[in-house]
């Protein structure tokens, strides 16, 4: 095959690690790779590093330091959020109140609590995905112990009205936990506003290593233990620290903290291009999810007549990596949930295509998916029979 | 994911199309599962002279729409009805175990318009007779 | 200070990881860094290197490589095991059998569970460490659904009977996990040898990176998710796939593999060294643990009249580096449990020093180890009040 | 871990040792918690003129006890009775959380020499009395 460059429009899946952020953690593969429970100056010189990380982590999303635990990624967080506080609280209720668009992590955890003696409402969204703050105030119950609502959706990019909702749940004196884990690092996430107890974050979603991510844990909520063990991470989490790679998530921390605003700026323009580029090329194509109030490199579009894979591998063939729906659901055969909550017909949810920007990404890159694009879903739609000739 | 053959069919399917006045027609699928297939064929004398077909689908399902209008050209109707869903998938080097109903749904296309034929040439012989 | 060579003695804590290794998982940070559920070449790329590593790891052990879901790391292997096996045979029984002298991840565990309906049976050890099968064959009852016995302790470095207990196991029917993250990659470690349903290991004991383990699941064990969320590892685990990580553990399972012999032979004369050495020059000083069937690396010793923690700082300042009981309960006021477990006295558990050599270690350390010890050891009896003068 | 006077205490330990007949004893800690203390003081005319000490335990411990001794030589002993652990603490630059029973340790052991010490003059004094 002649050699392109390959273009990657994958980022909400998974971003490269920023190479700044190798650097960084390279040091403690080898070199300074003690343990941070050991008292001996290999020991300690880990713990300072991991420390230092937690600094900056902290500093990025407004907490103290000690709100901080290090987890083995996002959905570990997910886990540790929603069943800490769920076995920790059983003696007040056993209500809990999420959507149906969060991620699996976050849904699968709430549904095998569902299966143990836990209560779960999944609250309707509208036609972009938005979780109406009124619709929480009204579900809350006395049993009601944990809310958890995610920050910007995966899928389409919506960002959620958290504050409205941290307000809420302050008010009613309810945990509120969101995952977060696509917003830390592209947007402005502070705790604070948001009026979180509890937020996930994963470092390979914001240009760090893969197999870390943290909970921020507000001081004073009360939850248990979901990793059970040694004493690290002050008896929260246990399991020997990771070392580099929470270095690595310190760094790309850092990196984020720096450069978030004007990347965003940039990724903003490129999307719209993309946007309009598409919605202008291709006849019955929508754009699925906010238009303005989402993440900045997020483009959602469902094209009619034609299936989502088959896009996929012929973009993949011409070197663009793309994702019908999240990159975790297109080993199954449901469409997307996310879009199907939102209201989308089942044609529409298997015909969704989201290409998600990153760092990388260039306006040539946007001028190749708009000239490619459209030609191969004239290819696949000349093959559809949902489309009769003439249409 | 996909074998190279499975891949060369979907870059290249054989056979895209509508067969005008076919003598069958086969629709199997439906959106929720995200597969369509129509296959249309074309009977002369027992024997499938064309096979076309159009599909909605991921690479799995376009890839045994193109292998199984490939594998019927040319066969007895009789022999194209003992074409099984493995046999579609092995003449493609095989398919994911998560991609196995795509040829299923290849084979119930075929089933589904030879039927159709059988059906049709039925009633015109009832017809013939009557 | 002087800028002496640090000679790291705490293996058991962690190893250093592997220059090949760093090597084999440096593309997959930045290069090769798709999301292998990503049907993309960038995923699938990403995807053989895993599927690769699984099929190193499963050679290590004896396993077939669908039998091998990637973790987190020991602990979560360990939690993984426990909680799902209870979970899902909780119709069967609520019984767990294990020993006092389990990891943390492992003990930890099963307190929990203990707090949530489950009872669970910690078996006697003797003065070695060592657990006898027939107590694991008393014990257990028709409410049994799971025994749990290490492979190798981490502290004192017993080898447990582990093939003798799963004999039982099977015989009664109940499922057998081992924590085996001491003895993979030290000593041999196969599966069906050991008649293990269940086995954990982790990369950084073993020359990988941190943050990466395994769970052996048998073919046909029932267990449920310790981690909900996404459908990675075949339903089993949640999480993006810790790509680098893995191939770090590959690589480390390959190198383990073709190395392990010659290195257990080469540590075991320097360890019998190290012990005969420390006895010789160290009135009032015991071994801990089995004298030979014992892993190649560990060598634990009680001196009587001083405590652990001021040794360990004195040898730090010389450079060396040692641990007194697991490293994860050094940093809590309590006595090793394992030791108490054995039936020394608090002031021997107090007392106790490890030192576990690996790779790097030569005979110029253990030299220096011999030289150094008895200085330090005969300054702090100066100032211990348990000696009195003249003893 | 340890903050630097920590360490220059714990590696270069002052007034270690034990007092030939001194005038009071503190013996505080047991083998169970990992610490045992035993401070020695020698008084003159309601002066602390001599301190010393021998101990079984953490770096902690040692730089704490060492520390202890040094601030109570010279001191009147109604002084020394004020000495309190977070002063002894602060006089080592601190101590990390989980060690700060460590100081508490020694302020006992000082309190515990100091009862001795008064015990015993108030026994001389009665004998001298009586
Ligand atoms: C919104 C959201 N939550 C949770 C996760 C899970 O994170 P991880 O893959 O690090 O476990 C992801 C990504 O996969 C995500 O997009
Ligand atoms: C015997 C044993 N089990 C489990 C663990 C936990 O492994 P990890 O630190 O990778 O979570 C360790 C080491 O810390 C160990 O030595």
């Amino acid at each position: 095959m002649v050699a392109k460059k390959r273009i990657y429009l994958d980022h909400a899946a998974t971003t490269p690690t920023d190479p700044e952020v190798v650097e960084a953690m390279l040091p403690y593969l080898s070199d300074v790779f003690g343990n941070p429970s050991s008292i001996h100056s290999f020991g300690q010189e880990a713990k300072s590093a991991a420390e230092e990380a937690r600094d900056k982590i902290a500093a990025l999303i407004g907490a103290r330091c000690e709100e901080i635990v290090f987890t083995g990624g996002g959905t570990e967080a997910d886990n540790f959020a929603i069943k800490g506080t769920a076995y920790a609280n059983e003696g007040k209720g056993n209500h809990i109140i999420t959507t149906p668009i969060e991620h699996h992590a976050v849904m699968e955890t709430c549904k095998f609590l569902q299966g143990r003696g836990f209560e779960v409402t999944s609250l309707p969204v509208d036609r972009y995905g938005l979780v109406d703050p009124q619709d929480v105030k009204k579900a809350i119950t006395d049993k009601t112990i944990l809310i958890s609502v995610m920050h910007a959706n995966n899928e389409v990019g919506t960002i959620e009205p958290i504050a409205e909702i941290g307000e809420i749940a302050r008010e009613a004196g309810i945990y509120f936990h969101t995952d977060a884990v696509q917003a830390v690092g592209h947007i402005p996430v502070k705790v604070d506003e948001l009026g979180v107890d509890m937020l996930a974050m994963s470092a390979h979603k914001l240009y760090g290593p893969k197999g870390v991510g943290a909970l921020y844990i507000r001081k004073g909520t009360k939850l248990i233990s979901f990793m059970h063990g040694g004493e690290q991470e002050r008896r929260r989490r246990a399991g020997t620290e990771n070392v580099p790679a929470i270095v690595g998530l310190g760094k790309a921390s850092e990196i984020a903290q720096r450069e978030m605003d004007a990347e965003a700026k940039r990724l903003i323009s490129l999307r719209d291009k993309l946007i309009e580029g598409l919605m202008e090329r291709i006849e019955h194509s929508h754009l699925n999810g906010l238009p303005t109030r989402r993440l900045p490199n997020n483009i959602n579009v469902s094209i009619e007549f034609v299936e989502g894979e088959s896009m996929l591998l012929n973009l993949d063939l011409e070197g663009i990596a793309a994702s019908t729906g999240s990159a975790c659901s297109s080993s199954s055969l449901e469409p997307s949930y996310v879009l199907l909550a939102m209201g989308l017909s089942h044609e529409l949810a298997h015909g969704s295509l989201r290409f998600s920007l990153g760092r990388e990404t260039t306006e040539e890159d946007i001028a190749r998916v708009l000239e490619v694009s459209p030609r191969i879903i004239a290819k696949l739609r000349a093959m559809s029979p949902m489309l009769q000739s003439g249409t | 994911m996909y074998s190279e053959q499975v891949m060369e069919h979907f870059m290249n399917p054989r056979n895209v199309g509508e067969i005008e006045n076919p003598d069958g027609i086969g629709h199997v699928g439906n959106p929720v599962c995200g597969d369509i297939m129509e296959l249309y064929i074309k009977v002369e004398d027992g024997t499938i002279v064309d096979a076309k077909f159009k599909t909605f689908g991921c690479g799995a399902a376009i890839a045994t729409s193109s292998m199984v209008t490939e594998l019927v050209k040319g066969k007895r109707v009789a022999e194209a009805l003992k074409i099984s869903n493995r046999a579609v998938a092995e003449a493609l080097g095989g398919l994911p175990p998560i991609k196995m109903h795509c040829s299923v749904l290849a084979e119930e296309a075929l089933k589904s318009a030879i039927d159709d034929y059988l059906n049709k040439s039925k009633r015109s012989e009832n017809e013939r007779t009557s």
